[in-house]
C-alpha cells in the first residue's frame, strides 16, 4: 500500500517534473509544474512531513506558481517556435545529465542506510505544526529574523523593479 | 556588548531610512545616502566595544552564531566595504537616475541607499555563520539584495540583462547549495558545522560517499559565489552591466564572504584527512583554473569594468591558492590581508571609474585614453590601483600577492606557482592597458585637455584615503595584522 | 478640454467607509423586509392577473379596422396608412367596388389588407393619417402565434379585432 | 637616520616635486640627482670598512616582523661601487637628457623614479626591499618608453614591461623558496644572515630555487636566451631612461647574483655550471655576431650591452672558485655601466640632432660635430675594453678568474669560455669601431652639412662619466679595495 | 458468511473508517450541491426582493424547484467551444475551479459526533493550513479559463482575478492568525470545541457552563445560571481580545469576499466591463461549473468563517452529540438523544452558513463594485496593515494581560 | 517496502528534471521553473533524510524541515525578485530567452 503510494506520487512527480522541460508551451510547462508539485506535497505526506507538504502547496502552487502564470499570460508567452536546435549544447547537456544520474544512482546504492525501511513513528505525538513551530521559534529563532529581513528587501525590490513610475 | 547587536543595529538603519524614505517628501536623496554612511560607520564603531563573552552562551543562536575573531574581522570589513559603495552610490546617482523611470527627481535612490545596509547586514550575518541553516539564510538575503541592486537601473538592457543572469546563477547555485547541504545533513545527521566536524571525525569510511557527494555540490556552490572557474561565466556580464558601485560591491564583499563561507565549510571537514585531501587537491585544481582562465580572458577586454570582472575571477584564483595551501599555517592571513587589500584598490579603481563614467559617460577602457593629460592626479590614482591589483612593489596588492605565494610555496604546490606566475604576467598585460589609455594614448578625436571630470568632495576624500592605505600598507602592512584573527 | 472635476472632500466619518455600508446595507434590507412581508406592491403577476381593466384610456394597441354601425366597410383603400408606415407592416391590395355590390357607391376598397405585427412599433400613426377614421389601435397587447405566419393579421382579423365604430364623421355617407 | 636613506629619499622628494612643479622640473631633478651623486661621493670618500662581510651605515626599521621583513639599509664596499655608479649615471641622465618636449614633470619624474628604486635597491639590506625597490623602476621604464620614445616604441615597452615583470616575479618565487628554506625558527629576510647561513652551509634550498634565481636575475640582465627585450627597449627608449636602464638597473641582476646566489648556492653553481658557460658564449658570440650585423646605432648599443653581459656572467660563474673573477664582474659592473651611458647619452643628442641613427643614412659627422665625435670614441673604447677605462680592468680580471676558475684540467670548460670570450672582445672592437666610422667619418651626406657641434651642457655628462671610467681605469685598486671584502669566495 | 461476521468486518477499525468517511463525504457533498444550488435560487430571490421584484417564483411553490429546472437547462444546451481556444485548457479550468472548493471541505467540522462518528471528514493537525492550501488552488481555473478563452475580455478577467487573490489571500492568513494564538491549535474540530467551551472567537465573553438540560432540572433558577455562566465566561483578557478578534473577523470576511470574486470585490466578472469575465467563453455544463464553484467556494468560505469566529456547530445551548436527555423528555432514549444533537449540531452549522451565505448575498446587492487600484490599495495598504497590527495586539494582550 | 533509496533516487530524477531545464531549455521562465525543481527535490531529500532518521524519542529530525521552511520562503522570495526582473527585462527587450540577452558580449 505504502509503496504503490509512493510510485504513484514519486512516478508522477518525476513525470510532470520532465513534462516542465519537454513541453513548448510555457502555460503548459507551469501547470506540469504545479502538478509535479503537488504530487512532490503528496510524497511530503507519505512521510509524515504534513506541515511541510501544505506549506509546499500553499507557497508554490499556491502562490509561487500562480505568480508565474501571471507573468507568463502578462507577457503573452506564446509556445516556442522551434529555434535552431543546437546540437552541441543538448549533447552537452545530456552528458552533463546523464553524468548526474549516474553519480545519483552510484551514490545511493553505496549509501549503507538506503536499504532501511521507514521508521514507525510513535503514536500519541500530537500536530508536529506545533513541533515545528516550537523549533523555529526556540532554535531558529535568528535564521527566522534574517528570513524577515530577506522578504523585506524582496518587497522592497519587487516594487523598485516593477513599478510603472517610481515616486 | 552583544555582538548579535550588530547586525540588528544595522537593520533597524536600515529599516528607519526606509521608513524615513517613504515618509519625507522634500528631503534630498543623497541625505539618505549620507545616514546610511552613518549608521554604517556608527556600526563599524561599535564592532571594538563588542565583546563575544556577553553572547548567552546558554542561547540557541550561540549554536549558529560566532563571534570568533574571523567573524569580526570580517564583520569591520564588509562594514568599510559598503561604506565604500555608499559613498560611490552617493556620486552614482545621476547616472543612476537617468536610467530609472520616475517623474520625480531623485524616486528609486533613498531604497538604492538602504539595499547595501541589508545586503551588509546578511554577510555579517554570514561571516559569523556556523551553520548551514544560517549560512543558507544570510547568504540569500546577500544574493536576493544583490538581484535587486544588479537590475537596478531598470531602463538599461544591459542593468536587466546583468540581473537575469546574475538570477538565474544565483538560484542555481542556491539550488545546487541546498541539495548538497541535504546529502550532507542525510549522512551526518546535523547541520551545524561544528556537530559536522564531529560527525566526520568518527564517519565510518563506506558512508563517505553520499558527503563527498554533498560537499561536492556546496563546493559548486560557494564555487559560483566566489567566481571560481568553471562557475564564473556569469561574472563578466554581471559586472559589466551592473551598476557600478555595486559592481564594486559585488566583487569586494560578496567574494570575501563567500571566502569566509568556504574557510569555515572546509574547516569543518579538515578533521578527516580522508576529505580534507580531496578538497585541498580540488581547491588547488579550482585555483590553477581560476588563475589561469580569469587572466587569459582579461586580455582582450575592451570595457573596464569587464576587465576587472575577468580580474576579479584572477584574483579569486589567488585566494583559492592560498584557500589551497592552508596546510602552511599562514594561508589564513594570507587570505584577510588579499582581500583588504583587494577591497582597497578595487575601491580604488572603481571609485575612479565612476568618476570617469560619469563625466564622459562610459566604461569602456578607451573612455580612459588621455585621462593624465586631464586629470592628472586621477589618472595618478588609477595608475596606483591597478599597479596595485597588477601587484607591484611598494602597492598592497604587492604585499598580498606575496603572502598568498609564500603561502603556497610553503605548502609546497609548485605547479600551481608556476601557473599563478603565469598569471601574473598576464596580469601584467592587460593592467598595463589602462595605464597605456591613460598616459601614451591622445585624447579622443574632438575632446579637449580642459574638459576634466568633477569629482566630489567626498568621493575625492575617498580617493585620497584609497591611495594614501594602497602606498602604506604598501610599505607597513602591519597594522592590518594587528586586526587580523 | 478637459474637464477637471474636483474630488469632494470626505470627512473622516466617511473615509472610514464602515458607516456608509452600513446604512446602505439597511436601505436594502429595508426594501427586502418591505417586499417579504408584502408591504411593497409593484409586481403584478402576469397571466393570472391582467392589464386590461387598469389599461389608460390613451393606450396604443394592436392596429385593427373598423366597420361603421351599419357594418360597411370604413376604409376606402387609399393607402395613406400604408405609406406613412414607418416600419412597412402595412400591405394593401385595393380593389373596385363591383357596382352591384350593396355599397358600391364608391369605387374603391381594400382587397387584401394585412398588417405584420412583428413589424409594427405600435406608432399610431396610421390611425392618424387615415381620412375615413377606418383604422384604430385598440387595446389589444396579447398579439401572439405560433409562427410567423399567424403574426400577420389579415383583413378578416383586423375587422374581428376593429369590431365596429359608430358615431364618426362620415365624409361619403350622403353617397353610400 | 642613516644617509642612506636620504639617498633614496632625495630622488622620491624631487619627484614628487617635479610631479607637482612640472616648469621646474629638469631643474628639480638636476638639483636632485646632484645632491645624490655628492651624497654618493662622500659616502665612498667617508666609508670605512667594518670588516669582512659587515655593513656600515645600517638603519633598520621593522615592517613585518612575524614575517622577518624589516626595513633594513646598509652598505658594505661592492653596493658603494654600485652606489656610485648610480649617483654618477643618474646625475648624468638627467643633465645629457633632450627636451621632452611634453609633459616634462611626468619625464623626469619617471627618471628620479627610476634613480630612486636603484638607490634604494643597492642600500636595502633586506631581500624584500631589495626586490621591491627594482620593481619601482618598472612602471616608469614603461612610461618613459611607450610615452616618449621612438620607433615602435609601444609594442617594445609592452615587450619589455611583461618580460620584466615575468621575469622578477619568478625571481620572487625565487627568493620566497629561499626564505622557506632558512634554516631555524625566526624567519628573516635580513641579506647578511641570508649570506651567513649560506656561507655556513647550514642551507640547501631545493634546485628549483636556483633556477628560478637564475631565470629570474638572468632575465633581468639579459642572459642569451631571456634577452630579447633588452635592445629593443634600449633602442627605443629615451636616452636616460636607456642610460639607467642599461647602465645601472640592470646591474642589479647581477648585483643579486654575486650578493645572494654565489654564497648560498656553491653546489648548484658546480653543478650545474656547464649549463651556464653554454649560455654564456651564446650570449658573448651569438649576440656578438648580432651585434655586427646591426643597421642602426641604438640597436648597435642595446645589442653591445647585452653581449658585455657576458662577461659579467662569465664573472659570476667564475666565482664560485675565486675571487678575483666576482671583483672583476664587480669592476667590470661599474665600467661598462659608466661606458653604455656615455654611448646612451651621445646617441640620445645624435638622434635628437639629426633624428636617424641609421648607419646607412649618418656619416662624417665627425667634421661638424669635432667635440661629440671625440667623445664618442672614448666611449667607444672604454665599451670595447681598451686599456684605461674601467672595463678593461674588469675584463682581465674576469678573464683571469674565469680561466683559472675551472681548475687543472686541460681545455676544461671555463677555459674555452673564456677563450670564447677574448674572441669577444674582438668581435667588440669590429663592430664598436665600424660604428665609428660608419657614424663620424666618411662621406657626410649633404643633409647634415648644417648641424652644429652638441652644447657644452650636453656633453659634460658624457666627460664625467668617461673621467670617472678613466680614473678607474687607471687606478683599479680604488674600487678593488672596496669590492674584494664583499666578495670573498666562501 | 452470516450478519455477525459482516457486522465484525464493517465494524473493524479501518473498515468503519472507510465507510463512513465515503458517507460522510457523500452526504456532506449532497448537502452542499443542494446548497449551491439554492444559494443560486437564494442570490436571485434576495436580489429580486432588495429591488423590489418577486424573482423567480413559477417552477414549484414560491419558484422552490428553479434550480432543477435551471439545471436541465443547462446541461441540454450546446456546449459551444469558440475559435482558437486552446482546448485542453479550456476544457479543463471549470472543473479545476469546482475541485479545490470542494476539497475544502474536508476539513470542516459540520457537526459534533453521530453515533460517536466525528462529523468531519478529515480532522487532521493542519485543518486551516489546508484550506489556505486548497483554496488558494481555485485561481488556477479561473486563470487558466481567462487565457484559454482567446478572449480579451476572459483575459483580463482572469488576470485581475489571480492577482486579487494573491493579494487578497496575504490578509486572510495573516487575519486568523489571532485565531490560533487564541487557540493553540490549528485543527479545526479543536477550535469549535475551545469555542464550545470558552465562547465564541468573535464575542469571546459569551457565556458557558449551561446547557439546556441542566436548565430543564431546575427552571426556576435559569436566570441565575444564565448569570453565573456570563460570569464565569468574563475576564478581562477575554473583554481585551475581543478587539483583536473582531477585527480578525472583518478582515477575514472581507477577504474571503475578494478571494470569491463576490461583490463589491468581482472585478473579475464585472458585467459591465467584461462582460462576464473569465467566463464570457463558456456555455452549457463549463459555465455551470464556473457558477457552482463560485458558489461552493462561497459555502466553503462561510464555513470555514463559521467554523473559527462563529462557533462552528455549537449554539450556547446545544451540547455535543453526546448528551444523555434531549430536553429532558423521557421517552426519548439516550442514544436517541445523541443521534437528534447531533442532527441538531449540523443543523446548527448549516444554518449559520446559510445566514453568512445570505448575508454574502445581501452585500452584493448593496456595495457598488470597487475600482481596481481601490481594490488592490485596500488590500496591500489596508488590511494587510490591519492583520499585521491585529497579530500584534494580539500577542500584547496575551501577555500582558492575565 | 519503501526504503530511503527510493525517495533519494526520486528527489535526484526530480532535481535531474530540473537541471535539463536550466541547461537545456532557452526560456527564462523555463529555466526559472527548472530552479524550483531543483530546490524542491533537495527539499524532498532533507525530508525523506530527516524522516528515517528518527532521533532519540522516536520523532523526525524537525531541523531538517524547518530548513525546507526556510529554503521554501526564501525561494518563493527569489521567485518574486525574479519575476520582477524578468518582466523588466521584458519591457526593456521585448523577450525572455536567453539566446536575445547578447547585449553584454566583448
Amino acid at each position: 500500500m505504502q509503496l504503490a503510494i509512493f510510485w504513484i506520487f514519486a512516478f508522477f512527480m518525476v513525470f510532470f517534473g520532465a513534462l516542465v522541460v519537454l513541453l513548448r508551451n510555457p502555460v503548459s510547462s507551469a501547470m506540469s509544474l504545479v502538478l509535479s508539485f503537488l504530487f512532490l506535497a503528496g510524497l511530503f505526506m507519505t512521510l509524515d512531513a504534513f506541515f511541510i507538504g501544505i506549506i509546499q502547496v500553499l507557497v508554490y502552487a499556491g502562490a509561487v506558481m500562480v505568480l508565474f502564470l501571471f507573468i507568463i499570460m502578462l507577457l503573452d508567452l506564446k509556445s516556442e517556435k522551434q529555434r535552431k536546435l543546437k546540437v552541441g549544447a543538448w549533447l552537452g547537456g545530456g552528458a552533463v545529465l546523464a553524468g548526474f544520474v549516474y553519480t545519483i544512482l552510484h551514490v545511493v546504492g553505496r549509501m549503507p542506510g538506503a536499504e532501511q525501511a521507514m521508521p514507525v513513528l510513535p503514536g500519541g505525538v500530537g500536530s508536529d505544526v506545533a513541533r515545528i513551530g516550537w523549533v523555529l521559534f526556540e532554535r531558529y529563532n535568528m535564521p527566522l529574523q534574517v528570513v524577515g529581513v530577506l522578504l523585506l528587501v524582496a518587497t522592497v525590490g519587487v516594487v523598485i523593479l516593477s513599478r510603472k513610475e517610481l515616486k | 556588548m552583544n555582538p548579535i547587536l550588530l547586525e540588528t543595529i544595522l537593520v533597524c538603519v536600515g529599516f528607519l531610512l526606509l521608513l524615513a524614505e517613504a515618509f519625507a517628501g522634500g528631503v534630498r536623496k543623497s541625505v539618505f545616502g549620507y545616514g546610511a554612511m552613518v549608521g554604517v560607520f556608527g556600526v563599524f564603531v561599535l564592532t571594538f566595544w563588542i565583546d563575544a563573552a556577553a553572547m548567552n552562551s546558554e542561547a540557541a543562536y550561540s549554536v549558529y552564531y560566532s563571534a570568533d575573531d574571523l567573524a569580526v574581522f570580517f564583520k569591520r570589513f564588509v562594514l568599510l566595504a559598503t561604506f565604500c559603495v555608499l559613498l560611490m552610490a552617493v556620486e552614482f546617482a545621476p547616472v543612476l537616475q537617468k536610467y530609472l523611470p520616475s517623474s520625480a527627481g531623485g524616486a528609486g535612490l533613498g531604497e538604492f541607499y538602504c539595499l547595501p545596509l541589508f545586503a551588509c547586514a546578511g554577510m555579517m550575518w554570514l561571516v559569523s555563520a556556523t551553520d548551514f541553516i544560517m549560512i543558507f539564510v544570510s547568504l540569500e538575503l546577500v544574493t536576493v539584495s544583490f538581484y535587486v541592486m544588479v537590475a537596478y537601473m531598470r531602463k538599461n538592457a544591459l542593468s536587466l540583462e546583468a540581473g537575469v543572469k546574475y538570477l538565474i546563477l544565483g538560484a542555481l547555485s542556491t539550488g545546487v547549495l541546498v541539495y548538497g547541504i541535504a546529502w550532507i545533513f542525510g549522512i551526518l545527521g546535523t547541520t551545524n558545522l561544528v556537530g559536522i566536524s564531529q560527525a566526520v571525525a568518527v564517519l565510518p569510511p563506506e558512508k563517505s560517499v553520499g558527503v563527498l557527494f554533498g560537499l561536492g555540490l556546496v563546493l559548486i556552490s560557494l564555487g559560483f559565489k566566489v567566481a571560481a572557474v568553471p562557475f564564473q561565466f556569469w561574472v563578466p556580464d554581471v559586472y559589466q552591466g551592473a551598476p557600478t558601485p555595486v559592481t564594486a560591491y559585488l566583487s569586494v564583499a560578496s567574494k570575501a564572504v563567500g571566502f569566509v563561507v568556504l574557510m569555515r565549510v572546509m574547516d569543518a571537514f579538515f578533521v578527516a584527512p580522508y576529505y580534507g585531501d580531496r578538497l585541498l587537491s580540488t581547491v588547488a585544481f579550482l585555483a590553477g583554473m581560476t588563475m589561469l582562465l580569469g587572466n587569459l580572458a582579461a586580455i582582450p577586454q575592451t570595457n573596464f569594468k569587464r576587465l576587472l570582472a575577468y580580474s576579479s575571477v584572477a584574483h579569486a584564483g589567488y585566494l583559492l591558492m592560498a584557500l589551497a595551501s592552508v596546510a602552511s599555517g599562514g594561508a589564513g592571513y594570507a587570505i584577510a590581508f588579499y582581500l583588504v587589500v583587494y577591497l582597497i584598490m578595487t575601491m580604488l579603481a572603481f571609485a575612479v571609474t565612476i568618476v570617469v563614467s560619469k563625466s564622459l559617460g562610459g566604461d569602456n577602457i578607451s573612455d580612459f585614453n588621455g585621462l593624465s593629460k586631464r586629470n592628472p592626479w586621477l589618472a595618478l590614482a588609477m595608475a596606483i590601483g591597478v599597479l596595485s591589483l597588477a601587484g607591484l612593489p611598494f602597492t598592497a596588492g604587492f604585499f598580498g600577492k606575496f603572502f598568498v605565494f609564500v603561502s603556497a610555496l610553503d605548502a609546497g604546490l609548485y605547479w600551481l606557482v608556476g601557473i599563478g606566475a603565469f598569471s601574473v604576467a598576464c596580469g601584467f598585460y592587460y593592467y598595463l592597458k589602462v595605464l597605456r589609455a591613460m598616459y601614451w594614448l591622445p585624447l579622443s578625436i574632438g575632446e579637449s585637455e580642459n574638459t576634466r571630470c568633477s569629482i566630489s568632495l567626498p568621493l575625492g576624500a575617498l580617493l585620497v584615503v584609497l591611495v594614501v592605505l594602497t602606498l602604506a600598507l604598501g610599505v607597513f602592512p602591519s597594522p592590518v595584522f594587528a586586526l587580523m584573527p | 478640454m478637459a474637464i477637471v472635476v474636483k474630488r469632494a472632500k470626505l470627512s473622516l466619518l466617511e473615509k472610514l467607509y464602515f458607516p456608509a455600508l452600513i446604512g446602505g446595507l439597511l436601505i436594502t434590507i429595508r426594501h427586502f423586509k418591505n417586499m417579504f412581508f408584502g408591504k411593497t406592491k409593484v409586481t403584478m403577476q402576469y397571466p393570472e392577473e391582467r392589464w386590461d381593466e387598469h389599461l389608460p384610456p390613451h393606450y396604443r394597441g394592436a392596429p385593427t379596422l373598423v366597420t361603421d354601425e351599419v357594418g360597411r366597410e370604413r376604409c376606402v383603400a387609399c393607402q395613406l396608412c400604408e405609406f406613412i408606415c414607418p416600419s412597412r407592416a402595412i400591405t394593401i391590395h385595393p380593389e373596385e367596388i363591383p357596382a352591384h355590390e350593396k355599397w358600391g357607391k364608391v369605387e374603391k376598397r381594400p382587397k387584401t389588407f394585412e398588417i405584420d405585427m412583428v413589424r409594427c412599433i405600435y406608432c399610431g400613426m396610421c390611425q392618424e393619417v387615415c381620412p375615413e377614421q377606418a383604422i384604430f389601435l385598440r387595446k389589444d397587447y396579447l398579439v401572439i402565434g405560433y409562427s410567423r405566419k399567424e403574426m400577420v393579421h389579415d383583413k378578416a382579423r383586423l375587422y374581428e379585432l376593429g369590431g365596429v365604430m359608430d358615431g364618426l364623421v362620415l365624409k361619403w355617407n350622403e353617397k353610400k | 637616520m642613516s644617509p642612506l636613506l636620504s639617498l633614496i629619499i632625495i630622488p622620491l622628494l624631487s619627484a614628487v616635486t617635479c610631479f607637482l612643479v612640472p616648469s621646474r622640473a629638469r631643474f628639480t631633478a638636476m638639483l636632485g640627482t646632484s645632491l645624490n651623486f655628492l651624497l654618493c661621493v662622500g659616502l665612498v670618500v667617508g666609508y670605512r670598512p667594518a670588516g669582512d662581510g659587515e655593513f656600515s651605515f645600517l638603519m633598520q626599521w621593522p615592517v613585518l616582523p612575524g614575517l622577518g621583513i624589516h626595513f633594513l639599509l646598509g652598505v658594505d664596499g661592492f653596493s658603494l661601487v654600485m652606489l656610485l655608479l648610480s649617483g654618477v649615471v643618474s646625475l648624468c641622465a638627467v643633465w645629457a637628457s633632450p627636451d621632452p618636449g611634453k609633459s616634462p614633470g611626468l619625464y623626469f619624474g619617471n627618471i628620479l623614479l627610476i634613480s630612486a628604486g636603484v638607490m634604494g635597491a643597492f642600500t636595502s639590506l633586506d631581500v624584500f626591499f631589495f626586490y621591491a625597490f627594482h620593481e619601482l623602476a618598472l612602471i616608469p621604464t614603461f612610461l618613459l618608453i611607450g610615452i616618449w620614445g621612438s620607433g615602435d616604441r609601444q609594442a617594445v615597452a609592452w615587450k619589455a614591461t611583461i618580460y620584466l615583470a615575468f621575469g622578477s616575479f619568478v625571481l620572487l618565487l625565487g627568493l620566497i623558496g629561499l626564505f622557506l628554506a632558512m634554516p631555524g625558527d625566526t624567519p628573516t629576510f635580513d641579506m647578511r644572515q641570508w649570506i651567513a647561513v649560506g656561507r655556513l652551509g647550514e642551507i640547501n634550498p631545493p634546485a628549483w630555487v636556483y633556477f628560478a634565481l637564475l631565470f629570474g636575475f638572468g632575465t633581468l640582465v639579459s642572459l642569451f636566451p631571456f634577452h630579447t627585450w633588452a635592445p629593443a627597449a634600449y633602442a627605443s627608449a629615451p636616452s636616460p631612461a636607456s642610460m639607467l636602464h642599461a647602465g645601472v638597473l640592470k646591474k642589479f641582476g647581477l648585483y643579486g647574483l654575486l650578493r645572494l646566489v654565489v654564497p648560498i648556492f656553491p653546489g648548484a653553481m658546480i653543478e650545474w655550471a656547464n649549463l651556464l658557460l653554454v649560455l654564456i658564449a651564446c650570449n658573448i658570440l651569438y649576440v656578438g655576431y648580432v651585434t655586427m650585423a646591426q643597421k642602426r646605432l641604438d640597436w648597435m648599443i642595446g645589442y653591445s650591452s647585452v653581449m658585455h653581459m657576458g662577461y659579467l656572467f662569465l664573472g659570476f660563474a667564475g666565482g664560485i672558485y675565486n675571487t678575483l673573477s666576482l671583483t672583476g664582474a664587480g669592476m667590470l659592473i661599474f665600467g661598462h655601466g659608466l661606458s653604455v651611458a656615455a654611448l646612451f647619452a651621445l646617441a640620445g643628442q645624435l638622434r635628437a640632432k639629426t633624428g636617424t641613427l641609421e648607419f646607412s643614412e649618418l656619416g662624417g659627422l665627425g667634421r661638424v660635430m669635432p667635440m661629440a665625435g671625440l667623445l664618442f670614441g672614448f666611449a667607444t673604447m672604454a665599451s670595447i675594453g681598451l686599456p684605461g677605462f674601467a672595463n678593461f680592468a674588469g675584463e682581465v680580471m674576469v678573464f683571469f678568474g674565469a680561466f683559472a676558475g675551472g681548475g687543472e684540467e686541460f681545455l676544461n670548460a671555463f677555459q674555452v669560455v673564456t677563450v670564447a670570450a677574448v674572441w669577444g672582445v674582438v668581435i667588440s672592437a669590429v663592430y664598436g669601431l665600424r660604428a665609428y666610422r660608419w657614424v663620424f667619418f666618411g662621406e657626410m651626406p649633404e643633409r647634415w652639412a648644417g648641424l652644429k657641434d652638441c652644447a657644452p651642457g650636453a656633453l659634460m655628462p658624457v666627460v664625467l662619466l668617461i673621467v670617472f671610467s678613466m680614473i678607474v681605469g687607471f687606478y683599479p685598486q680604488l674600487l678593488i679595495s672596496l669590492l674584494t671584502p664583499s666578495l670573498l669566495v666562501p | 458468511m452470516d450478519c455477525t461476521q459482516i457486522y465484525q468486518i464493517v465494524m473493524m477499525p479501518e473498515v468503519f473508517l472507510v465507510w463512513t468517511s465515503l458517507a460522510k463525504i457523500l452526504g456532506l457533498l449532497g448537502i452542499v450541491l443542494g446548497l449551491v444550488s439554492y444559494t443560486v435560487y437564494a442570490e436571485r430571490r434576495v436580489s429580486a426582493f432588495i429591488q423590489d421584484r418577486l424573482g423567480p417564483n413559477r417552477v414549484g411553490p414560491q419558484g422552490l424547484i428553479q434550480p432543477i429546472a435551471d439545471a436541465f437547462k443547462l446541461v441540454l444546451k450546446e456546449n459551444f467551444m469558440p475559435a482558437g481556444v486552446n482546448k485542453f485548457f479550456y476544457y479543463i479550468a471549470p472543473k479545476l475551479s469546482m475541485i479545490p472548493a470542494i476539497l475544502v471541505l474536508a476539513v470542516l467540522p459540520f457537526g459534533s459526533t453521530l453515533l460517536g462518528v466525528p462529523m468531519v471528514i478529515a480532522g487532521i493537525d493542519i485543518g486551516v493550513l489546508w484550506v489556505f492550501a486548497v483554496s488558494s488552488l481555485g485561481v488556477y481555473g479561473i486563470v487558466l479559463a481567462g487565457w484559454a478563452s482567446n478572449s480579451k475580455y476572459s483575459f483580463l478577467g482572469g488576470i485581475r482575478s489571480s492577482s486579487q487573490m494573491i493579494s487578497y489571500e496575504l490578509s486572510l492568513g495573516l487575519s486568523v492568525i489571532p485565531v490560533f494564538m487564541v487557540v493553540g491549535t490549528l485543527n479545526l474540530p479543536e477550535i469549535v470545541l475551545y469555542q464550545v467551551k470558552n465562547g465564541w472567537l468573535i464575542a469571546p465573553f459569551w457565556p458557558q457552563g449551561f446547557d439546556l438540560a441542566k436548565l430543564a432540572e431546575n427552571p426556576g433558577g435559569a436566570w441565575e445560571m444564565v448569570v453565573a455562566s456570563f460570569a464565569a465566561g468574563f475576564s478581562l483578557q477575554k473583554l481585551l481580545l475581543w478587539v483583536p478578534l473582531f477585527l480578525s473577523f472583518i478582515v477575514f470576511l472581507v477577504s474571503i469576499f475578494a478571494e470569491t470574486n463576490r461583490a463589491p470585490f468581482d472585478l473579475p466578472e464585472a458585467e459591465q466591463e467584461l462582460v462576464a469575465g473569465y467566463h464570457t467563453e463558456y456555455s452549457s455544463m463549463g459555465f455551470a461549473l464556473f457558477f457552482l464553484g463560485e458558489y461552493a467556494a462561497m459555502i466553503a468560505a462561510s464555513g470555514v468563517i463559521v467554523t473559527l469566529f462563529l462557533g462552528g456547530w455549537s449554539l450556547p445551548l446545544v451540547p455535543d452529540g453526546s448528551a444523555e436527555s434531549f430536553f429532558g423528555l423521557s421517552f426519548v432514549p439516550g442514544w436517541l438523544a445523541g443521534v437528534l444533537w447531533g442532527f441538531v449540531n449540523i443543523g446548527v452549522f448549516f444554518g449559520k452558513v446559510i445566514a453568512l451565505l445570505l448575508f454574502m448575498i445581501w452585500v452584493r446587492w448593496t456595495v457598488p463594485r470597487f475600482r481596481y487600484d481601490q481594490l488592490m490599495k485596500l488590500g496591500w495598504y489596508f488590511f494587510f496593515e490591519l492583520a499585521l497590527f491585529n497579530i500584534l495586539l494580539t500577542a500584547l494582550v496575551l501577555i500582558f494581560v492575565p | 517496502m519503501v526504503t530511503l533509496g527510493h525517495y533519494l533516487v526520486a528527489s535526484g530524477l526530480l532535481f535531474t528534471a530540473g537541471l535539463a531545464g536550466v541547461l537545456l531549455r532557452r526560456n527564462i521562465l523555463i529555466i526559472f521553473m527548472g530552479l524550483e525543481l531543483m530546490l524542491n527535490a533537495a527539499n524532498l531529500t532533507l525530508v525523506a533524510f530527516s524522516r528515517f532518521h528518527v532521533g532519540a524519542d522516536g520523532l523526525p529530525d524537525y531541523d531538517a524541515q524547518l530548513f525546507v521552511f526556510f529554503i521554501i520562503t526564501v525561494a518563493a522570495a527569489e521567485v518574486a525578485v525574479g519575476l520582477a526582473i524578468i518582466v523588466a527585462l521584458f519591457r526593456a527587450k521585448q523577450t525572455v530567452h536567453v539566446e536575445d540577452l547578447d547585449n553584454l558580449r566583448f
